[in-house]
């Protein structure tokens, strides 16, 4: 069976989350991710969205991180504040998942400028919840699409901190959490080395070759010597998965949500 | 007392909000105050200070017709859809006027408005960890926990000098409910010096409609009430109507051309009287898939 | 999973609470986890840091039995009655054992509990002004805002060990559902590191009982629930049976001596194997006014 | 009509409360004025309780702060931080109105101990939310019964804050609001002094007089040179109170509230 790059990498993505996780999502990959893993082997996930909702469970997935249909099926929807503050900061959070425009080579992310701050290049939406989510979260996994535009070696502005500057930087930082312990792309996964802190490859993707990362990287990717192969998605996945998007498409008129 | 609430939209902006304020239209992604916008910019309020956790299509508009000189903001995007084009042109080219902006994260405007709504000077929180955004924003300052020492992220309390809010239902005493997605509606109403209201529906008596512990706001905390149906639209009033997700897509071709822009809002927003007219003006054009076909005739 | 955690109140106390542990029993007039209480001195818990707002007949009878080495709290009295005369005892003359007590106020203990529910170390608030309470505690201390240089009182977060609460209802997933005044119920749980949750009932789903906005614990923030009808008596639980303003007055005299004090406890609580035990042996006694008698044969 | 020293005491302050005001109720006389107040010339006044009621309307007095029937007909029930944060110390409230164990010449409020605190010789029940309301309400009304016991010259512990040593001291103290602004009793009602804020007799119930004012007070208590009389109960304001503690008698099973 046939499947795209954004297919491959949902897939990869949602196959992470465990039963029963606290998962806080972000909105677009992240979110399309998490409720393929509820759909399929972790019915009990619990997904938490920064619009409030709690154990959300909606039946297409959503255009906005504060969509109807995250509170209609929510086991509890309350205020942004409390959300910040009780559920996120409060320490209860397993995984944070998020997207980004940029990354670097030590997990960190822009979602802020690129170009200087006070005469950008280009003005991107800014923070969001994902400083917060990237400092409380136990761990962080982050997706995104592969290249040398969105893989860079230094970053123009840290928006949230992965392992700033490597090593043990991040632990002195006073974040808590692991940080981000996986980079799910349309081309592999990269995990932070434990000791430099800096992202390889530990594996790819079925037909992706090691060149094609490394091409996709802004800075000189290195590529474990225990590299796996990825598992191609199952039909039952990709079956899914596509339901999912069909069933959203229609509800939403037209417009595919989390992509 | 409470009956002196009520007004039309124009009055209560005409009488409310004046030029040079910090206003605060919030809803997070559900219960925009679109139509509180709309009147914002017929009425050309100039200088203001726009605060707002995620500026989306209803402070594009404001922006790029002129009506901000400084946005005060955690995430500025067009939600599923990508830019905002007229903030980016202003932050970016300084078009059509320079706009200073002060930007925090969500956690950090939740906590800020919490402590507006709270009467405490600032807000106390784990934020910012590694991040970069302190370096730009003198508001984010961090402090010592007299007990373990830890570092935390403050900033100061928000309190704007109005804040605009849209909500399903209001009772005759000006009681105000919020069912589904609540976002910061209570705090930024309760942190504010004077609030508008704009509601779908006018009712008898509230306790017929609210649980005991649904979230209400006494008409006493709030200056005027409304009654705008549709006032959300694009954005959508959980048991009204659903999200606008075309119209969201639409905005983009629309404001990513100034000229087109100020066409289009001349058009529509300029060029109409009310919300009401802003909808059977671009309903005539197609362009509003979810309010009920009553609010576009 | 979520299976696991239904359990007797006996199991959850046994295994939750430990000798030397700081619990807390919330419940602000409404839903006192009373039943809970008892099982605490039935098991003989000793050394106890008793953590409450509100110390009333429940703490009054942990204090009595000599469960209790420290209490915190805000207020300890028999609301509409009086004194509770056990813990006056203790603070007064040690009996049966020494009571080390730390002293805030309302808006205070409810902000420590918020900033345990919320990770922060510390609350801020303005509080405490003019007031003697900060010469005799240690915990309460004073910082300036960082942007105002205002004045204002911060203390330590509160994060009991266990955190024991009585709710209306629990479905089948643990998720918890709590209606009408529902005090600090929310904060004592998140704040806790383990915590019981006794319910008048036991739903099959949730969400045919809580509107969208209702105060839910999701089943996976508790660590046991347990099934014990009228385990908040002589608290109320609305929309099951009402306070019971005689038992509370009829504590006064039962409480006020020392030797009848231990009779009581003696014959209803340490010589009852539960809380249906209970009932029905002060229920032989006309004690027991307001719960459905069901509970109390 | 004859009526009791309650009830003397109880609509004098009732009267004190107008129609509008947001009034912050402490348990006993202060909610038993403030719900006449409501059932005589004051419907619209928005009674707070501590337990998180807002608009509060029983219709029987509530025995403890958090009786039910305050929940059922309340505007909002919100829960008991964000009472203390949003509505108290958001600096909503007009009127807090409380009772007190001890007052002092400066209308300080004492409900935690009498004796040295370590070693009391009575323990009191402690300051439940009077230390904040006493310093966030726009003004404070007292209202208990005078006696030599309960109006002292010094207190053994300040509990909640009036004009502390008197003069300027409340101002520079950081205490927002007026503080106490009058002082109800049986007896009569006392102001402070507008220079001194040492408190005042500025009005006498019918009947009483001054020196036994003077005699059921602990220090030298200075009376107003414009000493008014307070004007008897009038027959409806006693029906009403008499009805609300029938009423609420009735429904406690043979507890009066309020009281």
């Amino acid at each position: 069976m046939s499947y795209t790059p954004t297919e491959l990498m949902t897939i990869n993505a949602a196959r992470k989350l465990s039963d029963g996780q606290v998962c806080f999502v972000g909105i677009g990959l992240p979110s399309a991710a998490a409720n393929l893993a509820r759909l399929t082997h972790a019915p009990e996930v619990v997904l938490i969205y920064e619009s409030g909702t709690i154990g959300a469970r909606p039946d297409v997935l959503p255009l906005s991180i504060g969509d109807g249909e995250l509170a209609e099926f929510a086991d509890a929807v309350v205020s942004v504040p409390e959300i910040f503050r009780y559920w996120l900061q409060g320490g209860r959070v397993d995984v944070g998942f998020l997207g980004a425009a940029q990354i670097d080579r030590f997990a960190n992310i822009n979602t802020t400028v690129i170009g200087p701050y006070g005469s950008p290049k280009t003005r991107l939406p800014g923070a969001g919840g994902a400083p917060e989510i990237a400092s409380s979260a136990r761990e962080v996994w982050i997706t995104l699409r592969q290249t040398r535009r969105s893989f860079v070696d230094r970053l123009d502005f840290i928006t949230s901190a992965g392992f700033l500057d490597g090593g043990d930087a991040r632990k002195r930082s006073g974040a808590r959490g692991a940080g981000p312990t996986a980079v799910i792309t349309d081309l592999g996964v990269l995990t932070p080395d434990p000791i430099t802190r800096e992202l390889v490859l530990t594996a790819i993707h079925p037909g992706i070759e090691v060149e094609q990362v490394k091409a996709a990287t802004g800075w000189d990717l290195a590529v474990s010597p225990a590299l796996t192969v990825t598992v191609a998605p199952t039909e039952a996945e990709l079956a899914c998965l596509r339901d999912l998007h069909a069933r959203t498409l229609r509800a939403h008129g037209g417009e595919a949500g989390g992509d | 007392m409470a009956t002196q609430k009520f007004s039309t939209l124009q009055e209560a902006v005409q009488t409310l909000i004046h030029d040079g304020d910090s206003v605060a239209l919030e809803g997070f992604t559900h219960l925009i105050p679109s139509a509180a916008g709309h009147e914002i910019i017929r009425q050309k309020k100039r200088d203001l200070t726009l605060i707002r956790m995620t500026p989306d299509l209803v402070y594009d508009m404001i922006i790029g017709m002129g009506g901000a000189s400084r946005l005060v903001f955690s995430w500025g995007g067009n939600p599923g859809v990508g830019s905002i084009h007229r903030f980016r042109d202003a932050i970016e080219r300084a078009w059509p006027q320079p706009l200073a902006i002060e930007e925090h994260s969500h956690a950090d405007m939740a906590a800020r408005y919490q402590a507006g709504a709270s009467g405490l000077p600032f807000a106390v929180m784990r934020g910012y960890v590694g991040s970069d955004l302190p370096r730009h924003n003198p508001n984010i300052r961090f402090i010592e926990c007299p007990f373990t020492g830890e570092r935390l992220a403050c900033t100061p309390a928000l309190n704007p000098d109005v804040a605009v809010i849209h909500a399903q239902k209001a009772d005759r005493k000006g009681n105000v409910l919020i069912t589904g997605i609540v976002g910061v509606q209570k705090e930024v109403v309760l942190a504010a010096r004077r609030s508008i209201v704009t509601v779908e529906e006018i009712v008898d008596d509230i306790h017929d409609h609210a649980q005991m512990n649904s979230v209400v706001l006494p008409g006493w905390v709030v200056s005027a009430v409304c009654h705008v149906p549709g006032g959300a639209h694009p954005s959508y009033a959980h048991g009204y109507y659903k999200r606008d997700n075309a119209f969201y897509k639409a905005w983009d071709a629309i404001a990513r051309d100034r000229d087109t822009f100020l066409a289009w809002m001349e058009k529509h927003v300029m060029g109409t009287a009310d919300f009401a007219g802003f909808c059977r003006s671009v309903a005539a054009e197609g362009l509003i898939g979810t309010l009920p076909e009553e609010f576009c005739r």
